[in-house]
This record gives C-alpha cells, structure tokens and sequence, in this order.
C-alpha cells in the first residue's frame, strides 16, 4: 500500500536515504536500500575530490545533529565504481551533485545518468559549504539558470534540493518550476552553531553547521506547505522524519515521498522500515489505502 | 549525548620514544575494543581505543603520526582534551585459549580485553609485533598476565620476523579457540585467512577514517555499509570474510578508495 | 556582577522579558520584573487594537513552542495605561511597536517614549501576521528607512528585533545600523508549521506560526555570532534561552543582553532569577567577575 | 505535551433548553476546578471547566453563548473534540462546613468540588442562582448531596433575588468555614468581600480570555500578572482582595480593559 510514482520514477515505499548519510560508497547505498528505503540518495558528488572539514565534523545537540561535514566525497569520477555496484543491483539511486554553477553541474549530471542513476538531485542549499549549496540556491535566477541548464543535458528527472534559509522559499520553488525541474527536495539543513561553554568556542571546526533532526521538523514542514500551495511539481519533504508520522505529517502538507537521514542515528539504519509499518499501521487504522488517498488534505 | 565533554587530564604516561599514555576520568562504562573521539580544540578529533581500564580513569595510548597525535604528544597533566564515548562495540571473549596478535600500536587497542580475559581466567598467548625494538611499548604490562612473545622486523628485540609468522605457528598447532587482533591490515587479513581455513574464532579491530562517531556521515563503512564507528571497530571473522574491501582498500577522508600494499 | 550597560541603559542583569510573552498588561510586566529580569518588553502594540487570531494560537510541540497570536494588542491609546503603572515603579520597560511603515513607526514611538519606556523595540520579524513584521523586515532598504525616520523622532535608544528567516542576516542587520539603530534584537520566533494527525490539518487557527524555545537555539546563536562578528552596535540575543548556559552560550557568541520567553513555559515565572543563579555560578567557576570578560570570546 | 488530543465523544446529555453536557474519555488524575481547551476544529478553542470527574469518562457542561459553544451544542455521540488539560489549579476544601455559590453557569464549575467535599464528610450548602426556571441545572444531582437553595431573578423557581444575597445570610448566621464560588464576577466580588469582613476562607473560580494556555501570552492575567491559565483559574480571597482588577475590570481578546457594569 506505500508505493508511490514520483516524477515517472516507482517506487515501493516514500522513504529515502537522505543524501550525504551513509552515501558515499556503494555498501552503505545498499544497505540502506536493503533496511527498507524505496530509493537511496547519494552524497553530494562533485567534480574533484574534497576532504572535507577536520574533525569535529558532526556532534549530537539537544534537539538534533550539527553537521559540518564539507561536502567530502571522492569526485565524479572515482564514484562511477560505487555507482555501478549499486546500479547493478537495480536499486533506484538518485545522484546527488553539487557545483558552482550551472556548467559544472551540467557535466555531473550527465556522468551520473551515465552511471545509471534514476534520478538527480541538485544540491542547492548545503548551509556551509563556501560557494556552493546555499551560496547559489538563494537566488532565484541562477537556481532557474541551473535547472534549465541540466534539464538541457539529461533525460532522467531532476530533482532540486532547496533551503530553508530564504526570506521566501517559494521564490525559490517557483525558480525550479520555471526552469523546467521535475521536482523539489525541502529542506536541507538549517544553518546553526553550537558554542561550547568549555572551550568558549563554536564546536565544530569549520563553526557553522547544518541542523538537522527533529528540530526542524517544524520548519520542513511548513516548507513543504508553502511550496506545495502554489507549486505543481512533486515535493520531497526531508527535516527531523523519524517516525511513520512524521512521514504523515509531510505527506499531509503535501509531500510526494519524505528523506530520512538523522533518524539513522537515533533509531538505526533499519529505521526505513520501521516508519513503513509505522505508516502502514495509521494508513490502516484510518482506512486509506494509498498515500494519495491523504496526500495533500492539510492544504484543502 | 553524543557531543564532546572536554577534561582534564590527570596523568601522561611516556610508553616510548614515539608512544604516549595519557588518562582522563571517567566513570561509566567500558568495554574493551570500544574506542572514544578525542577532541584537540582548533585542531582535529580522532578515535583513539580506550588502552587502560581503570576503577575511575581510563587512558589512550597513541602513536605520534600526524598534527592531531603531535600534539596531543606534547600535552601535559591539567591540559583539556574533549572526550566523545565510550562509541563502538567491544571485543567478546570466546572459548578458553586465547591467542592475542597485535601489530604497531595495536596492542594499545587489545591491551584491555587481554586483561578481561585474564580476570575470565583464560590461557594467554600475546605477540607483539613491531618494526625495532624502540616501538614496542606495554611489554611489562603484557608479561604480567600471560605468554608474551615478541617479533620484530629487524629483529632487535625477540624473534625477527612478522607477527603474522608466528601467529601462524601457533594457529597451526591448533592450541588456540580465539584469535584476537589489531594492527596493519594486511597483517590481519593474513591472520583471518589462517583461522578460516582452521575454524579458529576470529576478531579484529578495524580502522577507518572516522568523522562523525555517529554512524551518519557513512565515511567509515566497510563491507556491505558496515559503520566502524558503529557496528565496529571489533568485527568477526565472518563479517569481514563478506567484506570485499578488508584487507584490499580503506578510504581516504573524501571517500577514495585507497589500495593497500602487500606488506 | 551580572550588571550590563547598553545603549546607555543600565540594567541589573542581562536577561530580559521577550516581547509578546506576558507583556500585554501593567501586572505581568511588573510581575516579570519582580521576578528577577533585568528588563521587561512589552508586547508589540500597534496604532489600533488587534484582537488576534482565533484559537487554537499556542501549542507545545517537541522542541519548544508554536504560536500565532496575531499581534492581539489593545492599541497604542489605551496601552498608555499600562505603561504608567510600570513606569511609575522605575521598572526599565522597553516598548516593542509593530506598524507598517515607516510614519506609523514613528508615531508608535513617539508615544512609547512619552509614556516613559526606557527604549523601543521595532518588531520587524513577526512571523505570522500579514503586512507587518517579517513582509517588512526581509527588504533592506524599508528596514534601513524605518531605523533612520524612528531614530529621528525619538531620543531613547531604538532596538531592531529581527528574524532568521532571511538569507543573509548580516545584511538586515548592517541595514539597521546604517539607518542608525542602537541595537538588534535577534531572532523573533521562526515560521513553522505543525500539521495534526487527527484533523489532518493545520493545529493552529492561522496554520503557520513562530516556532520558539529550546529548538530554535541553534539557529539564534548562529544569527548572533554572524551578526556580532560583521557589526558594532549591540546585540541582544533571543531563542531557547532557558537556562543560565543558554544564556551564556548567546553572550559568548557576542551579545550584550539575552531575552527569554518560552521558558517561562518549562521552568515559570522565576526563571530569570534561576536563569541569574546558573550564570553567576557558571561565572565564578570560570573566574569571570563581569559579562564583559567573557561576552563575545567564541568570535576570536 | 499541552497539545490538543483528538477524543470522540462517548455521550451528550442536555442539561436545560441552552446547557448541555458532552463526555468524553479520560482516565488521568483532575482536580475539582481545573479545565480544559476544548478544540472545535476551525472555529476556536474555548475553555471549559470539568463538570463531572468520572471514573475513566469526564464531562464539560456549557451554555451557547457564541460561535464554539453554538457549534459544541450541535455535536452528538462520535463528533471529535480537541482536548488540552486539564490546565490550572484546583479548589482546595477547608473547614467543615462549606458554602458553594453558583451564578449562572458557574454550577458546571464547581459541581466537581462540591463531589469532593461530600465525599471528604463535609457539612455542604448549595445556593444556585439564575435568571430564570429554565436557565437552572445540576438541581437533582446537588439536591442528592447536599442542603440545596435555589434562587432566581424573577422568582420562577426556588426564592425570587439574588445568589449573593442568600449567600450573605448564611455567611452573616456565622455557619460556614468556606466559601467557594463561580459565576458573575460582581457576584463573587460581593461574596469576596462579605467573607474578608467575617475572616470567612473564600476560593473563587475566575474567568478571563483564554487564548495560549501555557502561561505565556499573559491574556488570562489578573492582578499582579497572576495567569487564570497556570495560577488559577482558581484563587482564594487573599489573593483576590489585592487584585485591584476583579470585580473592577476584566479584559477582552484584544487586552483593552472592559470595566463590568454592577449588576
Ligand atoms: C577505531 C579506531 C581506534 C584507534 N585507536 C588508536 C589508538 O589506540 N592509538 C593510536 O595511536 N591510533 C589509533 N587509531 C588511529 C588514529 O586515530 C590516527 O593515528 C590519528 O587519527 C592520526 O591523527 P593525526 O592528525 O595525528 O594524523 P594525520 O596526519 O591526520 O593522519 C595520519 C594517519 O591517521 C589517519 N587518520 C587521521 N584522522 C583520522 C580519523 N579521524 N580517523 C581515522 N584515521 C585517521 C590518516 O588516515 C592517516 O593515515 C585508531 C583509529 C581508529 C579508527
Ligand atoms: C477557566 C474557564 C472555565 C470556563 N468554564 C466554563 C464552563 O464550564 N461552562 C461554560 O459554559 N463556560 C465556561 N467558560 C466560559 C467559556 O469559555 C465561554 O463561554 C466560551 O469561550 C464562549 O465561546 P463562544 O465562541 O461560544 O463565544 P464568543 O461569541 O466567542 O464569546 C462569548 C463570550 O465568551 C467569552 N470567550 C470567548 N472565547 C473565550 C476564551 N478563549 N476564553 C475565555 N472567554 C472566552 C467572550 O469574551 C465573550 O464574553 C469558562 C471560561 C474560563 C476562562
Ligand atoms: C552528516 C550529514 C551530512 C549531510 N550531507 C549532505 C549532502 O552532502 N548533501 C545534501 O544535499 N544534504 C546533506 N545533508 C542534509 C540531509 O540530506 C537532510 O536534508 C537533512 O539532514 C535533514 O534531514 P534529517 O533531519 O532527516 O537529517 C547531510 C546531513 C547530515 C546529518
Ligand atoms: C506566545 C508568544 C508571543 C509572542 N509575541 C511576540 C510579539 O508580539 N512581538 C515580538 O517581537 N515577538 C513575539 N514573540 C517572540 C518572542 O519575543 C521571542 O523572540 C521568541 O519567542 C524566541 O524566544 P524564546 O525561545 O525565548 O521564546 C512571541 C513569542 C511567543 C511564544
Ligand atoms: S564516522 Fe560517520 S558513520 Fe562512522
Ligand atoms: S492564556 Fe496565555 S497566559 Fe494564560
């Protein structure tokens, strides 16, 4: 009763692996398509390899995870290995790029179509990486740019992953819309810090982080409520899923299918399948029998 | 919470010209294996294996490799480190004789479970393995609770050779139900080929690139998304027979696969 | 040794009664300030009385708190009032005024300063109520021109409180210093949304509201670590400061002053003398014998 | 979690040609004089004192007054309500003989209360006042615990006047230790102040515009920044005789002061 058909793609239930947690080799794609996820996300790849930050790169905070990571990943090129040992296993993978403007990610587009991905995702929005992410996906005309751009260069569906951290992020929605997206992934992480009260100093390395897990659940949500409003394109609602409602809850404000990534830490890597009963079990007890029989009713 | 608690330390202990000790409080606890990510403000964090489990404090014993080991070298009783842990599994002790091969600084990293098997009352076999005699370091410790033999590469202290060599002979005398180890990681593929082909119980201590300590970045993955900081350090013989990767690559900080070299 | 000075306002203590939060009438500001606060803000009061939104306008959610009150005020005439039976106890009140545009500003402050608040606070951040707050303190340029006209009229020191939910907040803050603004007040609540499984709807009568406490920390320190480290005036800051630690986590990333509202929620009215309790402890276990030997150590 | 909980409702009793009464489940611990934000999804949350505390089942009972309350008379067995409570504080029976005064509706407020003092062995009087026959209820459950004195405005049913006039004969025979009461405002600051002249411990359940329900908004306030929400809705007559507002001035959903006429 969880399948759901998101921009042509089928998929056997809405959760996904969120990008940037455990997707960075071919394993931990697998593994997480094998815990129950209906389709796995990569790391963000870009063109050349990055380190990322030093260490501490991520730390637990009250109502969350602070990450910082750098957007670490071993470059277009070398990933087509762990994309090929994941492709081979026909498990739908979404490639997940990012790029300082709209050729590069025209050129990671098309590699990663080439490596068999079902899908891309155009990071738009890492909180704290230095010209990348969020420094692009703030401004409408470049977000269009972009899309228009790798909609022009590959055929598989183009998702854009966008942030919170607008004044307005249907602007924004509306930029993807324009340029031809096929569909729009809200939100990433929040950009925060966490200062320590030992050190006197922010904890993490690179100071600024991204804030993820329950605590922005209500900002994800009310994301996908405003985009979901005014925009026709499917929505991917990520921010604090962690439990079967939480999932309800975003397919209620109009989502398509959620991203779970910091659950993996407080309920473990099978937590796909967890919220899968979870959900299946409400679905039951409220007689539905598909997610589009309550997708969207907080909208009406 | 997973977040590091910054410390002070009470005590630094010279192992050796390159090794050092350096104990911290801490009372909850600890299995042996598991390992904590130590915090160098403005520097660096890395996992570093508890090496001593005491009643109120416990100590890391590292080699100086790098920036972060350098200067966590040069510290001192009173300096504040951050300390994120216990994380990761611990070893379990299997079976009445047990052999313990540790190469490098591994033996920092199996010191612990080798006295848990000495409370358990277990047959003891330690081999120590180093490149000279100036890196060896716990060997009095190691005395102390069992059979010690140690190997180095230019022999210049014990036998000359590998330990992987000697934890054959051993292996192959069938005296051993458990194998125990850490160290390069093709010393301990060598090893764990031998205990499969004998059905020998088999654990090594893994080492990845850690970041998170979480089991969220999934930089530490090996094998079928195997997080090291998670379902590791400690993995069996099974487990790692499934890893494609163990004792063939590990990863660099951005997620390459680094070949390792027959050594 | 808690005692601060800002704008030229000296105050007992660093914390503050955040406006809108038991703000509404002589009795709970006086209440407040006995209660061991510092400073008391008054509710944002308009040109005309607002009865609010319908309820529900407040739930407790998993990390803090939901609200969408409306901006319900009784107008600046009969607030006069209230502000009397405050003032005439020497309490330092600051008069937190909302309008939509620059004259009705002025006019609202002129008011607050003739009913004898210690200062003004311009709420260019509400999140939730149309034509006010957040529509106008996003644009730069409005904000710079409220700053510049208010200051024009009156003496008092002119606060700026102003929100997250912008993508550069430094910029909304160099505004408010360039139109000559004493200081900023920094974040109002953060747009969110809460969707209830039972109705399938949004839990608040206005749908979205301002998401505050404990889970919206992460996303304040941040704000007032960028703020403090590209600005000169004053910064006090706000979000999930409930205990001394908040406090102080908020002080080191650079703020004068701190203020609290949901916290009277979790731990009640008293709360800012606990709140004094854990800093002065958390001081003389550092050594600290002032807020000024330790405020803004996390930015060097 | 202060936040509405959907419940169906298990019964509806009509309790006069404007009063109902709507069950729901509920099986944690109330206290007489606490209340509830009852939901009407997209309309409005209203505040509802508990009206009968039964063993997994409670009750609100209220007059139509308005748009929620309108739409709360229409709804049957297996509607849906938001509850959120109960919230405040409760009333607390002192002394052996006490008083109840009720005007208006204010019976469905301390009905619960008067349960408590029955039960605790009290002596119990009940003077309920209304305008008129039909706007009385609650008699034959009151009449089974307690002396019962009914009053109306226009002498329709039991003795023609006022509640707070019956309440002051029996205050002014020096027979009770408390009094508790619920109704018109002008009605207990009458009662109030008829019970500081005798010393007599007096309990009153205030009303005044609900809207957060956590204490934070500050619209329920009443004197020095007491919450009707969080430190009532009940108050004693110490408390009250230093609220310069009550029985003075109440405020609407705006925060304006709208002075109450005497009446
Ligand atoms: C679970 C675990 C337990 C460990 N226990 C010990 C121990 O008890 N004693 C000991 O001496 N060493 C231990 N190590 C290795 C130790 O973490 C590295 O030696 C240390 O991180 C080097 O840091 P550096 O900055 O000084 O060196 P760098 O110059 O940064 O690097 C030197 C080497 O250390 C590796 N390294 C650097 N950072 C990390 C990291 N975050 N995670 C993993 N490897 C890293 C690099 O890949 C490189 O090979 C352990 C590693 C792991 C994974
Ligand atoms: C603690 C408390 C307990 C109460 N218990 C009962 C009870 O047991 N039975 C009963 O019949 N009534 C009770 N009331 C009064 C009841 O809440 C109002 O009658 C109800 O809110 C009217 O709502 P409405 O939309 O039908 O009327 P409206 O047309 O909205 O208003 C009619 C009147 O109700 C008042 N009112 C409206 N909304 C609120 C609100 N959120 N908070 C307070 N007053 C409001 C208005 O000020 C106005 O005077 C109680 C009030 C309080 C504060
Ligand atoms: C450790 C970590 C690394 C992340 N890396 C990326 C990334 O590379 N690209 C990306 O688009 N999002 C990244 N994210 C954001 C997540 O994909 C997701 O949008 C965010 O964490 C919110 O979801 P959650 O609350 O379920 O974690 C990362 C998040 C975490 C916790
Ligand atoms: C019930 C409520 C009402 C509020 N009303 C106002 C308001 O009128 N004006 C304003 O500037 N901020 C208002 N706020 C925001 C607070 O002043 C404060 O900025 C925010 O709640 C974050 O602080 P906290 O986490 O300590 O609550 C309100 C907050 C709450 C919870
Ligand atoms: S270090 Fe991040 S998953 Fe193990
Ligand atoms: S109703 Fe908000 S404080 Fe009582």
């Amino acid at each position: 009763m969880l399948e759901i058909e998101i921009s042509g793609l089928r998929l056997r239930n809405p959760t996904m692996l969120a990008s940037g947690v455990m997707g960075e080799c071919s394993g931990s794609l697998i593994r997480a398509y094998r815990s129950g996820a209906g389709a796995v996300v990569t790391k963000s790849i870009g063109l050349e390899p990055r380190e990322g930050y030093p260490n501490p790169t991520a730390v637990e905070i009250e109502c969350g995870i602070l990450n910082s990571m750098g957007l670490p990943n071993p470059g277009i090129d070398e990933f087509g290995e762990e994309m090929r040992e994941v492709v081979e296993l026909e498990i739908p993978v979404i490639g997940s790029i990012f790029a300082g403007d709209a050729e590069s990610f025209s050129i990671l587009a098309k590699r990663m179509q080439g490596y068999g991905a079902c899908a891309i995702e155009l990071n738009l929005s890492c909180p704290h990486a230095r010209g990348y992410g969020l420094e692009i996906g703030t401004d409408p005309d470049l977000v269009r740019g972009i899309v228009k751009e790798v909609k022009r260069s590959v055929s598989i569906p183009v998702f854009s992953k966008i942030s919170a951290n607008v004044a307005d992020i249907v602007e924004i929605g509306k930029a993807v819309e324009e340029g031809g997206g096929d569909g729009i992934v809200a939100i990433n992480s929040v950009k925060a810090m966490k200062i320590d009260l030992s050190t006197k100093k922010p904890i993490l390395f690179n100071r600024f982080g991204g804030y993820s897990g329950r605590g922005i659940k209500p900002i994800g949500v009310r994301c996908v409520y405003e985009l979901a409003s005014e925009i026709e394109i499917p929505i991917i609602g990520a921010g604090g899923v962690e439990k079967g409602e939480d999932a309800i809850e975003y397919i209620l404000a109009g989502a398509k299918a959620v991203q779970v990534g910091s659950a993996i830490f407080y309920r473990g890597i099978d937590v796909f399948r967890k919220i899968c009963k979870e959900m299946e079990e409400w679905m039951e007890r409220n007689g539905y029998s598909s997610i589009e029989d309550f997708r969207g009713l907080a909208l009406k | 919470m997973n977040y590091p608690r910054f410390v002070r330390i009470t005590r630094v202990v010279r192992e050796n010209r390159n090794v050092k000790s350096i104990f911290f409080p801490f009372e909850s606890s600890i299995d042996p294996g598991q390992f904590f990510m130590i915090t160098i403000p403005g520097i660096d964090e890395i996992p570093m294996s508890v090496s001593r489990i005491l009643d109120k404090e416990v100590s890391i014993t590292f080699r100086k490799v790098g920036d972060a080991t350098e200067r966590l070298f040069g510290m001192r009783e009173g300096d504040i480190i951050g300390i994120r842990g216990p994380l990761g599994n611990g070893f379990r002790i299997e079976g009445d004789r047990i052999l313990f091969v540790a190469g490098g600084t591994g033996i920092a990293s199996i010191a612990p479970a080798v006295d848990l098997a000495k409370e358990l009352g277990k047959d003891i076999i330690v081999v120590i393995g180093a490149r000279t005699r100036e890196d060896l370091f716990f060997l009095e410790r190691m005395k102390k609770i069992g059979k010690l033999m140690v190997v180095t590469d230019d022999g210049s202290a014990g036998r000359k050779g590998l330990a992987s060599d000697v934890a054959k002979e051993i292996i192959e005398s069938n005296k051993v139900d458990q194998v125990i180890t850490c160290g390069p990681e093709m010393m301990m593929k060598k090893i764990l080929d031998l205990c499969r082909e004998r059905s020998v119980d088999f654990q090594a201590s893994v080492e990845r690139y850690i970041k998170c300590g979480l089991g969220l970045c999934g930089q530490c993955c090996i094998g079928e998304g195997l997080r090291v900081c998670i379902e590791g350090p400690v993995f069996d013989g099974d487990t790692l027979a499934r890893c494609a990767d163990f004792g063939h690559y590990q990863r660099d900080s951005s997620g390459r696969r680094v070949y390792l070299k027959d050594g």
